[in-house]
């Protein structure tokens, strides 16, 4: 198995809030590992510590074995990380399949010089863009008006949306930071299933989520983070079992709030 | 050295006083109001008119004639900021921040225009001037009126900034600025509260226009253009939308310039100021007390 | 007489119509929970009720008063708070300074910080974090500001926009505590949910929006048994 | 946007879709057909003075073309655009009349040049938002302008004057007004084109990316400072022709006419015609300094209808006369604006 | 007629029938309209007079005022106008740097300039042949202030100016000719920037120069505010404007210590015997006194009527022809007779003092 991200021992402070407090845990391909802990935990923080969008005050992150520690979140998009975002990030003013089309930015096939002078390159790269981006939104099952600015979109289409986006950058780490939360019960069943195509494709999947059903189900690992820190790494059983986990987030009554039963 | 500190402080001042009115229309409602220097340059004419129909005024009454008619100037230039807000401002709002910037564009001139149509083009002499002793401190020339007229400024700087800071209008000038939906919900009447941001900030700059009017004595119907990008240079520099910020931009932007006419002469004043302005920012990219928002991802 | 009520309301954005005519009531008192997929028009709803969006046919009243036109400021006058979906917090004001907004057209300063109070007993985090900025919370720090700030206004009657979303399952069990607590102290709750299960536990009776029109009605207890409300919104 | 929110609560632009007029407009010959009328004006009326009113009008659009793409396309908010084409018009003119060459000659070192303003202009501009951009480059037209007032190269306060034409072969001058007009409004027209090209390529999206979020765009791998570099580099390339045409078409260069007013013209004609459209950009350019010169016999009230015009004209039409639309086909190939957004993902 | 109409009723007037069409292209809005309004007063009332008195070559004479703003774009539009308007000679010009790129359009065109007020040295530089410049050009004018300062023997002198194309042009050519001349010396070189309030950075600097005069080579709006400045200040020294300056209102703005300030100037109606009448009729006119340029604007259009008089036709080439070989067609600056360069033999220029808020001559400089 290759490793595919591997976090060491990540520290990042905001004033004196220790949000992320030596975190470690490693991903391997077409691996889908959870995050999860109670709200403020540092999740999101770890995240935008692996992406750039955070300065890790220490720690590691290593792609593939190469070190892209506080790199700029550009560069650690190019070198095979892709991401959503917690609270929607689409381009609002921009159609659905422009949205699609940005995570396909990397991809080239044209410069600024093709495009004044409409070349066959040109024109062939750009039905490519538009041809792949209908691609995504299929594979996510987005059956909504493509040709619409995101403004114009409920919260759960968006969210396919941007996951549409994601999958557009074809990187083999995909983030996905609260991917059910919005959805009904049906949303999730389908949320699930594309979960695992996607893994299907090679790519391997970190999501924080807080739905244990859809966490329990989906992932083959989880890391539990409380106050920064690491409190469990383990199979889904073993977490769900370890009374650490129960007492920080969980809770006893465990079958509560699980929307997306295992059993469903 | 003295004297340089002390004019620039000076001009500072009005600046700041400026700069402060559009500050805060910047902070509540986003708009680059570049409308607002020719409010400063209406209440000058709103002095002027009142000054010339009253006829003349005993010299030894001209502190206290001036302090009348600058509250009959903040009342009538307040109610234009308030008139302008509401029909050429109002019906943008929803619209893309630079329609709104263009529209005080055709603001501005058809203020300036408007005025030089009425009051014709020509400068007026101001009918009271402040003239008063002057003495010298630490090497430098200092005049009664400006004395009097700094307070004046410090005096309405503090009123707002209190106003701003402690009270729950001005609590719901920042909320509206951040977020207006979530204003509305909070109960917030934003338009009134909008008003009456226009209001204040159009009163201040009725107020400068008329001490301006009455210590340098001469006003005309483009006197606002420069000192509004002046205005708007001390806000930026300060850190547009915070209040303080722009007191201490149009202070920071006096010095700027007097040191800049001392060092490189008056042709290279401007050059000097903008390229301090521009390295400053390129270090602190949200200006002295701007907030550097970190932006949750 | 109803709380609120919504009498065959149809909202447009543009050429694209959101609401195709919604109809239901909340009695003084209740806990009722509007259920649906996405882009139904939950959201919708309750904008339209606080007076975000003009609706363009049909009528909401709310204690018996039309507020089918009225402001937004004069609903909150009247008592009635929407907590917004992605709880819209002032992100560079403190937690406190956002409560106090919450108070904004409660003139009485005592009232407010007696509320206040309350609020950080229910929500003790809240007091903890209280000069902290309020973009920097967590998102779950977030949403319980966010209601905590609705309490400051002394509702009549509030609306939820997806409360639990975002929210640990520890959390989310006290949210839906919290919400009963609110309706027992005398306070009318409307709900709009995606954990459907977690909402229909606290709610008396809820609605199910289709396509911008209200399509199921009932008792929770009955529709936690229905069977169209366990396929979509419950599973098996 | 720092707004920890989705954006269902805000004010959205919902538009209909194509109505069957606006899809005339939209079509690929509008602007061939633009261009023909463009061409044929002159030999309806060929005035010595509305020749220069056209041809300074075509000037204008091209400055307005290269704003958009800062403006527009970016969403960076340049209050000092016109400083570019000083740039442009300076370098021709002090050049020309110095090696007594015709202004084309002097292209490439303009080119040089207006790459270099950009450079420089955009460099520090790179880490500021919005308001903050729009004051620092305010202050370098400022700067452009005053140190070409001050300086002895550019001619001090009076400019350059005298400057070379265009070109001339024997007895061919392209400086014949009537052929300059035609020469100009080719060389706007390609440049124009260009510009809408650009607009709808990947480089062109990546623009739009970074306005509307650059956190987003860099998650998606878009370096956004090469990315606004790039639009300043173009925009300063434009403007820098514009300076060429203007230079050519007045034989003079002076630091009048570059004072933030008309910075603050082009930005309107941008913002008028509707931000981010290349076809409402060209309308707003022509509405900008036509309808001044449409009002000169109004002398003294002038600019005090233009000003109300403005406000009257912005209230009306907020989003400019001719906004980028937001919609696209739905499908390759499929002119129509089907399944608007009534379809629910399940 | 508009933008569109332009070429309709254009061309006709250099025919033989109908009006005569001056071009008058001027700052009617911007920062100098004011100066503007008075020169199309000045230039108006000799249209009015003429036309009174029966026209020229039996037709009347119709002037077209065109907006210029100051502005060279602008002013080229305007002349443009003008052109297409068919007008047969410009009365206008009042900034040099509008007026600068004007000459090639009127001259393409076969028109004559007689311009009143504009007067830089660069109009002159272009040799233009047909330009004509009634008013002093900016090197005789600071020949005027040289003579007037060695004649006071003031020691040192500060020179300051708005950085504007006329008002560097006689703060450098003042400042290279007092050095040549090497009996003064120049103790400060400085400029403003147009069009703000406070000026005390340069009130500083001149504080600090002591020069015994100071010589203000800018317009009277800002004039006005530099000399209470400096008197604010206690400057002791002597003050002296050049010709932008002289205005009624410069004294009013200036306020107190305006008294005494020194100009150099052309003739104006002020200080002219005899010119009561013509004041008195351009108040009836227009229910207002008559400003700076009033006086060369008229006399402007005065010229080229007597020019196409003279030349009996109104072809650009005859007009220019009759201005050259005029002599002695008395004018406010007394009679006249155009240099080879097409500038006025003597400038004319004289100096002005102001008494109770007043220009009033001072010395000749005979
Ligand atoms: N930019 C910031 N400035 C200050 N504090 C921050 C910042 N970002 C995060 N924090 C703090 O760090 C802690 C962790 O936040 P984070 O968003 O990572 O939590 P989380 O685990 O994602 O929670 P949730 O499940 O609620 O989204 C919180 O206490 C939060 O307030
Ligand atoms: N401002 C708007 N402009 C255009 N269309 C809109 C707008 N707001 C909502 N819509 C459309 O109206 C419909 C109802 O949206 P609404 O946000 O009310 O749904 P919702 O039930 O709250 O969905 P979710 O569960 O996803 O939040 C959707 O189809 C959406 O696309
Ligand atoms: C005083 C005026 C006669 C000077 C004129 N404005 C010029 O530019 O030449
Ligand atoms: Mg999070
Ligand atoms: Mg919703």
């Amino acid at each position: 198995m290759t490793v595919v991200l591997e976090v060491k021992n990540l520290q990042i402070a905001f004033g004196g809030v220790k949000a992320v407090d030596g975190l470690s845990f490693s991903v391997d391909a077409k691996e889908i590992i959870a995050v999860i802990g109670p709200n403020g935990a540092g999740k999101t923080s770890a995240f935008n510590c692996i992406t750039g969008f955070y300065k890790p005050s220490s720690g590691a992150v290593l792609l593939y074995g190469q070190n892209i520690t506080g790199k700029r979140p550009a560069d650690i998009a190019a070198a095979g990380v892709s991401r959503t975002f917690q609270n929607l990030r689409l381009f609002p003013d921009l159609t659905v399949l422009d949205n699609v089309r940005a995570g396909m930015h990397l991809y080239g096939g044209q410069n600024w010089l093709d495009a004044i002078l409409h070349t066959p390159r040109f024109k062939r790269s750009e039905a490519a863009y538009t041809e792949e981006a209908h691609h995504w939104l299929d594979f996510v099952g987005y059956s909504g008006a493509r040709g619409v600015p995101i403004r114009n979109l409920s919260y759960g289409q968006q969210k396919h949306v941007e996951i549409a986006r994601a999958l557009a950058r074809k990187s083999g780490l995909l983030l996905l930071d609260e991917p059910a939360a919005g959805l009904n019960y049906t949303e999730k069943r389908d949320l699930l299933d594309l979960c695992q195509r996607i893994r299907e494709l090679g790519t391997a999947i970190v999501l924080i989520e807080h739905d244990m059903g859809l966490v329990m189900e989906l992932s083959e690992r989880i890391v539990v983070m409380n106050f920064g820190k690491e409190i469990a790494d383990g199979t889904p059983a073993e977490v769900k079992a370890n009374p650490a986990v129960i007492e920080a987030y969980l809770g006893k009554d465990d079958d509560e709030e699980v929307s997306a039963r295992g059993d469903a | 050295m003295i004297q340089l500190i002390w004019d620039g402080l000076f001009v500072g001042s009005f600046y700041a006083l400026i700069a402060l009115g559009y500050s805060m229309v910047y902070g509540i409602i986003k708009l680059l109001n570049f409308a607002h220097g020719d409010i400063y340059m209406l209440g000058a004419f709103i002095g002027f008119a009142v000054l010339t129909s009253v006829g003349g005024i005993p010299a030894s009454l001209s502190i206290g004639a001036l302090l009348v008619v600058m509250l009959v100037s903040m009342l009538l230039t307040g109610t234009a900021g308030v008139l302008i807000e509401r029909l050429a401002y109002r019906p943008l709002r929803g619209a893309p921040r630079l329609a709104v910037l263009i529209t005080a564009v055709g603001v501005s001139f058809s203020l300036e225009y408007g005025i030089s149509a009425l009051a014709g083009p020509n400068p007026r002499a101001f009918p009271i001037r402040l003239e008063g002793n002057v003495f010298v401190l630490l090497g430098a020339r200092i005049s009664l009126p400006q004395i009097i007229l700094m307070l004046i400024a410090a005096m309405l700087m503090v009123l707002l900034n209190f106003y701003v800071e402690k009270t729950s209008t001005g609590r719901a000038m920042r909320a509206i600025s951040l977020d207006r939906n979530a204003s509305l919900l909070m109960g917030i009447n934003v338009n009134q509260v909008i008003s009456r941001t226009f209001f204040i900030g159009s009163a201040l700059a009725g107020a400068a226009g008329v001490m301006a009017g009455a210590y340098y004595g001469k006003i005309d119907f483009l006197m606002g253009f420069i000192i509004g990008l002046k205005a708007f240079t001390a806000a930026v520099i300060g850190g547009i939308g915070n209040i303080k910020g722009a007191m201490l931009g149009g202070l920071v932007l006096g010095f700027v310039e007097a040191f800049g006419a001392e060092w490189f002469g008056g042709q290279w004043r401007d050059v000097f100021a903008f390229a301090v302005l521009i390295l400053f920012l390129t270090l602190r990219p949200t200006g002295i007390l701007g907030q550097r928002v970190t932006e949750r991802v | 007489m109803a709380m609120l009520e919504f009498d065959n309301v149809a909202v447009y954005y543009g050429k694209v119509q959101a609401l195709r005519g919604i109809s239901l009531t909340v009695e003084e008192g209740e806990i009722v929970a509007l259920l649906g997929n996405n882009g139904a028009g939950k959201t919708t709803t309750l904008s339209t009720a606080s007076g975000l969006v003009k609706s363009h046919s049909g009528r909401v009243s709310f204690n018996g008063t039309d507020i089918t036109k009225a402001m937004p400021w004069n609903v909150v006058g009247a008592g009635l708070i929407h907590v917004p979906e992605g709880r819209r917090i002032f992100s560079t004001m403190t937690v406190l300074e956002n409560l106090l907004l919450g108070g904004y057209l409660v003139k009485d300063r005592a009232l407010v910080a007696k509320r206040i109070a309350t609020v950080y007993e229910l929500l003790p985090l809240l007091a903890e974090r209280s000069t902290q900025q309020g973009g920097t919370l967590s998102g779950g720090e977030q949403q319980m500001l966010a209601i905590g700030r609705a309490l400051i206004a002394g509702p009549k009657m509030l609306m939820l926009d997806e409360p639990s979303m975002g929210l640990a399952p520890l959390i989310v069990a006290r949210v839906m505590q919290v919400i009963s607590e609110i309706r027992d102290q005398g306070t009318t709750v409307l709900l709009v949910e995606q954990n459907a299960r977690a909402a229909l536990k606290v709610t008396d009776r809820a609605y199910v929006i289709d396509g911008g029109t209200t399509t199921i009605e009932g008792r929770a207890v009955d529709l936690l048994g229905d069977s169209r409300i366990i396929d979509a919104y419950l599973g098996a | 946007m720092s707004e920890n929110v989705d954006t269902t609560l805000a004010p959205r632009t919902t538009r209909p879709p194509a109505s069957p007029i606006s899809r005339l407009f939209e079509s690929k010959q509008l602007g061939w057909i633009a261009l023909a009328i463009a061409l044929l004006i002159p030999l309806l009326i060929a005035t010595p003075y509305s020749l220069n009113v056209m041809t300074t009008a075509a000037i204008f659009v091209l400055l307005a073309s290269g704003l958009n793409i800062v403006v527009g396309y970016c969403g960076l908010l340049d209050l000092g655009y016109i400083a570019f084409m000083a740039v442009g018009a300076y370098t021709a003119g002090i050049i020309a009349k110095a090696f007594d060459l015709p202004l084309i000659f002097t292209i490439p070192a303009v080119i040089i040049m207006t790459v270099l303003a950009g450079l420089i202009i955009g460099a520090p501009t790179l880490r500021l938002r919005s308001d903050y951009l729009a004051i620092v480059t305010l202050g370098f037209g400022e700067i452009t302008r005053i140190t070409a007032n001050n300086l002895s190269i550019t001619g001090g306060p009076s400019g350059i004057f005298g400057i070379p034409g265009l070109l001339k072969i024997g007895d061919f001058d392209l400086q014949e007004p009537a052929v300059f007009y035609y020469v100009t409004v080719l060389v706007v027209a390609a440049f124009v084109l260009a510009a809408a090209r650009l607009g709808k390529s990947r480089l062109g999206r990546a623009w739009r990316f970074v306005r509307e979020d650059e956190d987003a765009a860099e998650a998606m791998g878009i370096h956004t400072y090469k990315v606004k570099l790039m639009a300043y580099i173009f925009g300063a390339v434009w403007g820098g022709f514009g300076g060429i045409l203007f230079a050519a078409h007045l034989s003079a260069v002076s630091p009048q006419s570059f004072v933030f007013l008309q910075s603050a013209l082009v930005l309107m004609a941008v913002v008028l015609g509707g931000m981010g459209n290349m076809r409402g950009v060209v309308i707003g350019a022509l509405v900008i300094s036509l309808l001044p010169e449409l009002l000169r016999d109004l002398s003294t009230y002038r600019y005090l209808v233009f000003g109300l015009l403005l406000v009257v004209v912005m209230v009306f039409r907020p989003q400019g006369f001719w906004p980028a639309r937001g919609y696209e086909p739905e499908r390759m190939g499929d002119v129509s604006d089907r399944r608007l957004a009534k379809g629910t993902v399940r | 007629g508009g933008l569109l109409g332009g070429g309709g009723n254009g061309g006709d007037s250099t025919g033989d029938s109908g009006p005569i069409k001056l071009g008058m292209v001027i700052p009617i809005s911007g920062s100098s309209a004011p100066t503007g309004a008075y020169m199309k007063n000045g230039a108006q009332l000799a249209v009015d007079e003429i036309n009174k008195a029966g026209g020229v070559l039996g037709r009347q004479l119709e002037l077209d005022v065109e907006d210029e703003a100051c502005d060279a774009q602008q002013s080229v539009a305007g002349a443009n106008k003008a052109v297409s308007n068919g007008v047969v000679i410009s009365v206008g010009g009042y900034c040099s740097g509008a007026t600068l790129p004007e000459i090639p359009i009127f001259q393409k065109a076969n028109i004559p300039m007689i311009i009143p007020a504009a007067n830089s040295q660069d109009l002159v530089n272009q040799g233009a042949k047909n330009v004509f410049m009634i008013n002093g050009t900016g090197k005789q004018q600071s020949t005027a202030a040289l003579a007037f300062i060695k004649k006071q023997k003031f020691a040192t002198v500060a020179l300051v100016d708005d950085n504007t194309s006329y008002s560097k042009d006689i703060n450098t050519e003042t400042k290279s000719q007092i050095e040549a001349d090497g009996a003064v010396k120049v103790v400060l070189s400085t400029s403003v920037t147009a069009g703000e309030s406070d000026y005390s950075s340069v009130v500083r600097d001149i504080m600090g120069a002591k020069p015994a005069l100071v010589y203000w080579t800018g317009y009277y709006q800002e004039g006005g505010l530099i000399i209470n400045q400096l008197k604010n200040a206690g400057f002791a020294g002597q003050i002296m404007v050049a010709d932008g300056s002289v205005d009624p209102s410069l004294a009013q703005i200036a306020g107190a210590g305006a008294d005494g300030v020194y100009a150099t100037m052309t003739q104006t109606p002020d200080t002219l015997k005899g010119a009561e009448d013509w004041i008195a009729s351009y108040k009836k006119a227009f229910n207002s006194d008559p400003g700076p340029y009033s006086t060369q604007s008229y006399d402007a259009v005065r010229l080229a009527a007597e020019a196409i008089k003279q030349a009996k036709s109104t072809d650009g080439a005859a007009i220019i022809t009759a201005l050259e070989a005029i002599d002695g067609f008395q004018m406010f600056s007394g009679p006249l007779k155009f240099t080879a360069e097409h500038t006025l033999s003597s400038g004319g220029f004289v100096i002005l003092v102001i008494k109770d808020g007043k220009f009033s001559l001072e010395d000749d400089l005979s």
